[in-house]
C-alpha cells in the first residue's frame, strides 16, 4: 500500500495536474491564452468516448457479475441521496435561497467526468487495476441527483396560477435531455460498442483513444485551469464562507458514503477508489444546463463557481489521492 | 425607390443558449414566419460578463435570434416571449425595417 | 446631442452561405463602401429548420451580411440584390441608422 | 400594441478584433447596462477584404459589439468611442428600437 | 474468399459502422449530442490528407503501369455517364421535376470520399490488399458527374431574356470551384506529396496519418450518423417511395457498372472493391454545394436527404460488403 | 558536415515544407480550402505545448549550464537590438513612415515559433542535435523587440495634447499582454513542466507530444501556405521593392548576428542553427496584435505581408537550410 503522501506527490507532480496549475495561472495573470469551445467540446467527447469503450472491452473480457449490478444500484443510489444531504447543509449552514440550494445540491449528487478520468490515471499509476464497469457506474450516476434536486426545489414554490405552455413543453423537454444528454448518450454509447467490439475493436482504435489519451487530458485540463480560474477571479470572492466550505466537505462526505457502499459490496482498491471519486466529484456541464433550464432562478455564479472553482481543483489536486488512500484503507 | 420595399419588424432576442428551444418554440407558437440564430462571443451585464471560450456547455452564454415579421404579429410575439425573458436571462427589442419580398413574412 | 451624427442606411441580407460570394459581388458592382458576414447557427423558414453542425459543407447554412450605406446608394443595391435573393434563399431588410463618421459611407 | 414597449437606442460598433477589450472598457466608462460582442466571418472595406479563417490571431478580424442603451447614455457612449473609431478601424451606428423591459437599459 | 455473410457480419459489428448507428440512435432520440463544424471539416481534410497520402506513397513504391491510367479513365467515365443512367431512371420512375432529376443524379456519378475510406477498411480487415492509385480515381471522379448534370438541367431550361451579369461571373467561378474544389485539391495533393517523398516522408508522419486514422474515422462517423440522422427525421418521410428506392439500387447499378470494367481492366480483387464502391457512392458535400449555386432551383431537401439520409447508411451498412463480395467474384 | 545543397534538397522535399507549398498553391487557385480558426490556434497552441515540454525535459536530463545563461542573454539583446538596424535599414531605403518603420522593425526582432519548429526538424533530419533550453531562448526573444520598437516609434511622435485615459488604460494592459501573450506563457509554461516532471511525465505523453508532432505541423504548414498565399495575393504586388528586399535579406543579417554569438558563447552545431534560425525568423501572431493595440497607425498590409507572405516562406524553403550550413561553419 502506497502512502497517502506518496500518491499526493505523484498526483500533483503529473503533467496533467501541472497543465491544470498553468492554466489557473494564465488566468490570474489575465492571458490571453484560450482554448477554443469547439475543441474544448469535441475533447469533451473524446474523452467520454474513450473512457467508455475502454471500460466496455474490459467488461467484455472480464464478464458481467453479481457487483457490476450491485455498484450500479449504489451508484443510482448515492447521486439520488447525495443531493438530501447537501441540501439539508446548506440549510443548516448557509442563507442561499432554497432554489439555489437545490441546484448547488444537484451538482454534488451528480458527477463530473473530468474527475473521473483524472482518478483513472491516478489509481493507474498508484499500481492499482479498477473494473470496466465503473465506466457505466459514472453514466448512471449522471442523472438521480437533478431529479432529486428539483423536487426539493419545487416543495418550495406555490404552484403556478396559470398553466404555463411554455413550462409543460419545457418539461418533455427537459427529461429527455436529462436521459439523452451528451454526455450520458456517449459514454453509454461508446461502453457497449466496446463491450460489442471487444479487444480486436479495441486494437483498431487504441492509437487514437489509449496511446494519446493522456496528452488529450493535459491539453483538456489546461482549459479548465483557464476557465476555473476567470470563474475564480469573478465570482469566487462573493461566494459566502459556509458556501465555500460545503464545496470542500461536500465531496469528502460523499466519498466517505460511497467507501461504505464500496466496503460492503466488496470492491477491489482501484474500483472502491473509482467510485468514491464519483461520489466525490461535482458535475459542472450537464447539471448546470439542466438546472438553467428548469431552476432559471437559482444563480449559475454560486453553483458553477463552486463546483468549477473550489470542488474541482480540490479533487483534482489533494482529492483524488485521499480517496485512493480512503480506497486502499477500506478494502 | 425604384424598387418598391414593405415595412416590417426585426425582432433581436437575445437569450441565454440553454432556453433558446424555448424562445424557438415560443416564436413557432405566435406564429412567425421564421428566425435566424446568431452566435455571440462575449457580452456584460448587471450580472457580470462572459466569454464564449470560457464556458462549458451552454450555460452563461448568450445567443441572438434575429426574426423579421409582419407589424402585425409582433405584438402576439412580444406576448409569447415576455414570462420568457423574465424568467431567463434575455432581452429584446423591436426594430422598424424595410424589406423587399413582404410576402415572405 | 454634442456629437453630429449622420443618417445612413443598414442592409441586412440573410444570404444561403454557397451565394455569399454572388452576394459580396453584388455589393461590389452596386458600389457598396464595405461590408461585413457574420455566421448563424440555425434558423427557420418555409423550407424547414437547420442547424450549422447539422450540415456538411455549405449548403443549407445562413450567413448574414451587414452593409451599411449611403441612403442614395441603396436603390441600386436592392436592384442588384433582387434577382439573387429570388434564386437563392435570402432575406433583405434595411433599417435607418445614425453613423459618426458620414466620410466612410 | 397591447405589450407596453420603450423606446431605446441599439449602438452597433464593428472594431478590429485586438482593440475589443478598449471598445468594452469604453463602454464601461460611458455607463452602458451591457453589451453583446458578435464574431464576424469576413468583410470588405476600405482597406481590402478579410477572411476569419485567413488571419492568425486576432489582427484583421472584425467583431460586431451591440449595445442596447436608454438614448440618454447614447452622447456620452458616442463621445467615448469616438477616439476609439477614428484610431482603430471601427465603424459605429445608432438606430431606434423599442424594448419590453425598459428597466434594464 | 470471404463469404458475403462473413464480411457483412464483420463490417456491421466494426467499431466505425456502430458509432455510425451511435450517431444515428442519438438523432433519433433527440439527443444534444455534436460535433462542431470546424471539427468535422478539419476531420474531412484529415481523413482525405491521410488516404492522399498514403496512395500516394503507395503509388511511388509500386510505380504507375498502364492499369493506372485505363482505370483513371474509366473512373471519368462512369462519373461521367451514371447521371445520364440515373436521370433516365428518375425520370421513368418519379415525378421530380427537370432540375431535381439532374441534381440528384449528378450526386450519385460524384463520389462519397468517406465511403470509400470505410470501404478501405472493410477492404483491408477482408484480408485484400488495393493499389494506391485508387485515391487519384477517387480525385478524378468527383466533378465529371456535375457537368453532365447540368447539362441535363439546362436542356430543359429557355435561355434567360436578359443577360445576367451575375451568371456570367458565376459560370466562371463554377468551374473553378468544380475543378479545385477542397475535396479534390486536398486528395491529389496529399497523393502527389506522398509520391514525391515516398515511404520517408511516410515514416515521419505515419504516427499521425496512419496510427490513429481508424479511430478518427470512428468519431467522423459519429457525426455523419448524427447528420444523417437529423437529415432523415426532418425529410425523408416527405421523399416519394420511387426516389428512396432509387436511392437504394441506384448505388447497386453503379457498383455493377464499375464491376465489369473492373473485371474487362483485370483489377485485383481489393482495387476491384473499392472502384466499385467508387461508382456506388453519392457525394454528400462538393455536389451539393455546386448544385446550390449552379441549380438553386432544385431542392436540397431531396437530394441531400437521398444521399446522406438512404445511400450513406446503405453503403456503409450493406453495400460494402456486398462490393467487396462482387469484387472477389468478378476478378 | 553535410553540404548545404544536400541539407536544402532534404529540406525542400520534406512533408513539411511540400504542406506548405500545397497551400500556397491551393490559395493561387482560389480553391476553397481551409482551416477553421478554432483549429490553427489550437495546432499553434499544441506546437508551443509540444516543443515547450520537450525541451524542458532535455533540460532536465541535461542539467543547466553557464551557457544557458548566456544564451538567454544573448537571445534578449538580439531582440532589443535587431530592431535597432532593421529600422535603420528602413529608413536608408524606404520610403515608409516612421511607424511603419518601427513596426516591420519590431517583426524582425522578435521570433516565429513555427519557423523554429521547422528548423528543429531539419536539424534533426541532419542528423544534428540541439539543447533543450533553446525552447527557454525562444520564449525570451518573443517580447524584447516589441518594446525597442515602441520606444523608435514613439520618439517621433508629439506628446499629445491631452491626457487619454483609453491610452493610460491600455499601456498597463499592453505590458501584461507583452509579458503574458500566449505564445510566452504556453512556452515557458510547458517548458517548466517538461521540467518538473522530466522523462516519467513525457513518457506518459509522448504518444500525444512527440509522436503525432511532424504530422500535425504538416497540416499547420498546409494553413499557413493558405494564408500566407491569400496575403500574397491580396498585398505583396503593394509593398514597394525596397520593403520586399528587406524581407529577404534582413533575416540574413539577424541570422549573421546570431552566428557570431553563438560562435562566441561556443555553442553546438545544432543549437547554434536554432539561435540563428529565431534570430532570423520574424513573427506574424503576437507582434502584430501588439502592433495594432500600440501603433493602430501603422498599416498590417505592410508588417503582415512582409513578415508571413515574404520571410516565413524564404525561411522555409531556403533560410533554414542556410543556417544550417552556416551553423556547421561557424561552430
Ligand atoms: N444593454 C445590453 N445590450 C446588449 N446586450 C446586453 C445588454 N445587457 C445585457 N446584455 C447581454 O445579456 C447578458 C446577460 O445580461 P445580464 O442578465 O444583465 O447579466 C450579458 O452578458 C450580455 O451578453
Ligand atoms: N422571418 C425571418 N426572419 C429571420 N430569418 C429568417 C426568416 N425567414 C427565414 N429566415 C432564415 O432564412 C432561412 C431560409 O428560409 P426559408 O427559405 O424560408 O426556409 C431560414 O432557415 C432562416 O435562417
Ligand atoms: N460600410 C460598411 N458596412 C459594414 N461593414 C463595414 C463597412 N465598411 C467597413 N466595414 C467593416 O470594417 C472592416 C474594415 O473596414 P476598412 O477600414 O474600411 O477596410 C471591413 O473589413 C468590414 O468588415
Ligand atoms: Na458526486
Ligand atoms: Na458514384
Ligand atoms: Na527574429
Amino acid at each position: 500500500m502506497t502512502s497517502m503522501i506518496e500518491i499526493a506527490q505523484q498526483n500533483l507532480l503529473s503533467p496533467m495536474v501541472l497543465f491544470f496549475a498553468l492554466g489557473l495561472f494564465a488566468s490570474f495573470v489575465k492571458s490571453d491564452l484560450s482554448i477554443p469551445e469547439a475543441i474544448a467540446k469535441t475533447m469533451a467527447v473524446y474523452l467520454m468516448m474513450a473512457i467508455g469503450f475502454k471500460g466496455g472491452v474490459e467488461l467484455a473480457n472480464a464478464g458481467a457479475s453479481a457487483t457490476l449490478f450491485a455498484v450500479l444500484a449504489a451508484g443510482a443510489a448515492v447521486s439520488a441521496v447525495l443531493p438530501l444531504i447537501g441540501f439539508g447543509l446548506l440549510s443548516a449552514t448557509s442563507k442561499l435561497a432554497r432554489v439555489d440550494r437545490a441546484a448547488v445540491a444537484a451538482h454534488y449528487g451528480s458527477i463530473s467526468i473530468v474527475t473521473f478520468v483524472a482518478a483513472t490515471q491516478a489509481v493507474t499509476t498508484a499500481g492499482l487495476a479498477y473494473d470496466g464497469y465503473l465506466i457505466a457506474v459514472a453514466a448512471v450516476m449522471e442523472s438521480p441527483a437533478i431529479i432529486t434536486a428539483l423536487m426539493l426545489a419545487r416543495r418550495g414554490q406555490p404552484a403556478p396560477a396559470t398553466p404555463d405552455p411554455d413550462a409543460a413543453q419545457t418539461s418533455g423537454h427537459l427529461w429527455r435531455e436529462i436521459a439523452f444528454n451528451s454526455s450520458v448518450l456517449m459514454l453509454t454509447g461508446a461502453f457497449v460498442i466496446g463491450m460489442v467490439t471487444g479487444k480486436p475493436g479495441l486494437e483498431m482504435i487504441s492509437p487514437f483513444i489509449i496511446d494519446p489519451f493522456r496528452g488529450v487530458l493535459c491539453l483538456f485540463l489546461l482549459d479548465m485551469g483557464l476557465i476555473a480560474g476567470r470563474g475564480l477571479r469573478g465570482g469566487a470572492g462573493k461566494l459566502p464562507l459556509p458556501v465555500i466550505a460545503f464545496g470542500l466537505y461536500m465531496p469528502v462526505l460523499g466519498g466517505l458514503l460511497a467507501a461504505g457502499l464500496a466496503m460492503a459490496i466488496g470492491l477491489s482498491a482501484g474500483s472502491a477508489a473509482l467510485f468514491i471519486t464519483l461520489a466525490a466529484s461535482a458535475s459542472y456541464i450537464a447539471v448546470p444546463a439542466a438546472m438553467r433550464l428548469a431552476l432559471p432562478e437559482a444563480k449559475p455564479s454560486i453553483y458553477l463557481t463552486l463546483s468549477l472553482g473550489v470542488t474541482f481543483p480540490f479533487n483534482l489536486a489533494l482529492g483524488i489521492p485521499f480517496y485512493i488512500w480512503l480506497a486502499e484503507t477500506v478494502t | 425607390m425604384s424598387i418598391t420595399t414593405h415595412p416590417k419588424k426585426r425582432i433581436e432576442i437575445m437569450i441565454e443558449a440553454p432556453a433558446l428551444t424555448r424562445v424557438t418554440a415560443a416564436l413557432d407558437r405566435a406564429g412567425a414566419t421564421g428566425y435566424t440564430v446568431l452566435p455571440a462571443l462575449a457580452g456584460r451585464g448587471n450580472g457580470g460578463n462572459w466569454q464564449r471560450d470560457d464556458a462549458f456547455g451552454d450555460s452563461g452564454r448568450i445567443v441572438c435570434v434575429v426574426c423579421i415579421s409582419d407589424a402585425q404579429r409582433v405584438p402576439a410575439i412580444l406576448e409569447t416571449l415576455k414570462p420568457l425573458v423574465e424568467r431567463h436571462i434575455g432581452i429584446v427589442s423591436v426594430a422598424d425595417v424595410q424589406v423587399i419580398r413582404a410576402e415572405l413574412f
